[in-house]
């Protein structure tokens, strides 16, 4: 599974993706961030007010209740401000 | 039509390769996003686009779609730069042609306004004490909502 | 500013001029009013605007400055052709720039509304079967009307 | 005075402007458009249905309660159809 990371969560997370492999409990994006935060404190402070989050799984926006699967290119960002 | 692109556009024509001599064409719509050299205050050197390559043409295409069903237009386009601009840059340009004009006045105001909350842009500006990334605005926002039915 | 000609006008350069480097503006909004070939279903092989000159320059700088009162613009611009067009050709411009995109589209669309209802131009029509002279429509007084106050 | 026609009422007055001297009794627009139609059937036919005519005094729009004056340009034109 693909994680990105864009703008300030970028910056905070020291990169702009990575690849992981949580384990089959994992089966949302909720679950997925419960996973990343508990990895260190750089994911856990990032992660801390998830009002400021937006999530895309394959590069669609979603909700947390959204299923998450191997293979799955997963991002979070900021809201957008193009334009 | 959507671009997103690094090199700036030349707006005389891409807007006559949009009407391109079709004479079914009423009136053209269109709205270029500059870069400001005030944005809240501070003065602005730069800023820096940073985007999701993929995810923006995708959502754009997306955009431009839901506007050609709801409205009736020969033509749209969307033009999206990303990387360093800097004051008095263009940012944007969305331009819609239709038979009627009301119809090209709506879906060019939906276009940029769903476009800036739904494309995966973000604004860093270079400011006297460094950088710092440009937060959301509830406005836009409402200006989406709008257009929700 | 505001123009009534004969000739045509270079779109490009006429939006290049009113942005013309000012870093002030975030963004511009511009509509083109072209000749269509189908109005009304009949074809038209071409198109006479009669106008009032004299008073169409007056008219054109109330509805600008007026514009310009309401909104905060950077620039504005109305350019309108008379005389001769064909299908495809461009009768009229009109442009705004202002620091914010809801002024500039406000104040396009509301220069573009009156303009319409206001300006002493007229169309006369070449159809197959002779000319005629357009009429008002009452959608134009509409669209005018949202604009009062 | 100064009278422009504009449009189908220049065509169907067969002229686009002319100049006239109309007595001190013709005070305002509709005493005016009384003493233009009471001149012969082609100004009569022209001015039969006011609510398809629109007129201006010196380049303003005006109602046919508007004052009139030696030296005034009054137009008459349909409703306008530019843009």
């Amino acid at each position: 599974m693909k994680l990105l990371y864009f703008a300030w969560i970028r910056v905070k997370m020291g990169t702009s993706n990575e690849s992981v492999d949580p384990p089959s409990t994992v089966e949302n994006v909720q679950n997925l961030i419960d996973w990343i935060v508990r990895r260190n404190s750089v994911s856990s402070e990032t992660f801390s007010d998830l009002t400021t989050i937006r999530v895309a799984v394959n590069q669609e926006y979603v909700g947390l209740d959204h299923p998450i699967k191997p293979g799955d290119e997963v991002a979070f960002f900021p809201p957008v401000t193009g334009g | 039509m959507i671009r997103v692109q690094l090199e700036d556009f030349d707006l005389g024509l891409e807007l006559s390769k949009l009407s391109n001599g079709n004479h079914q064409i009423g009136g053209m719509v269109s709205f270029v996003g500059l870069v400001r050299d005030m944005a809240a205050g501070d003065s602005i050197s730069a800023m820096t686009l940073e985007h999701y390559p993929g995810m923006t043409e995708k959502q754009l295409t997306e955009i431009d779609q839901t506007a050609n069903e709801r409205w009736e237009l020969n033509a749209s386009l969307i033009i999206h730069r990303y990387g360093r601009l800097e004051p008095g840059d263009n940012i944007v340009l969305v331009a819609c042609a239709s038979p009627h004009r009301e119809s090209a006045f709506d879906a060019c105001h939906f276009l940029i306004d769903w476009l800036k909350t739904k494309a995966p842009f973000w604004k860093l500006e270079e400011t006297r004490d460094g950088g710092h990334w440009v937060e959301a605005q509830t406005k836009d926002d409402v200006a989406m909502a709008r257009w929700m039915k």
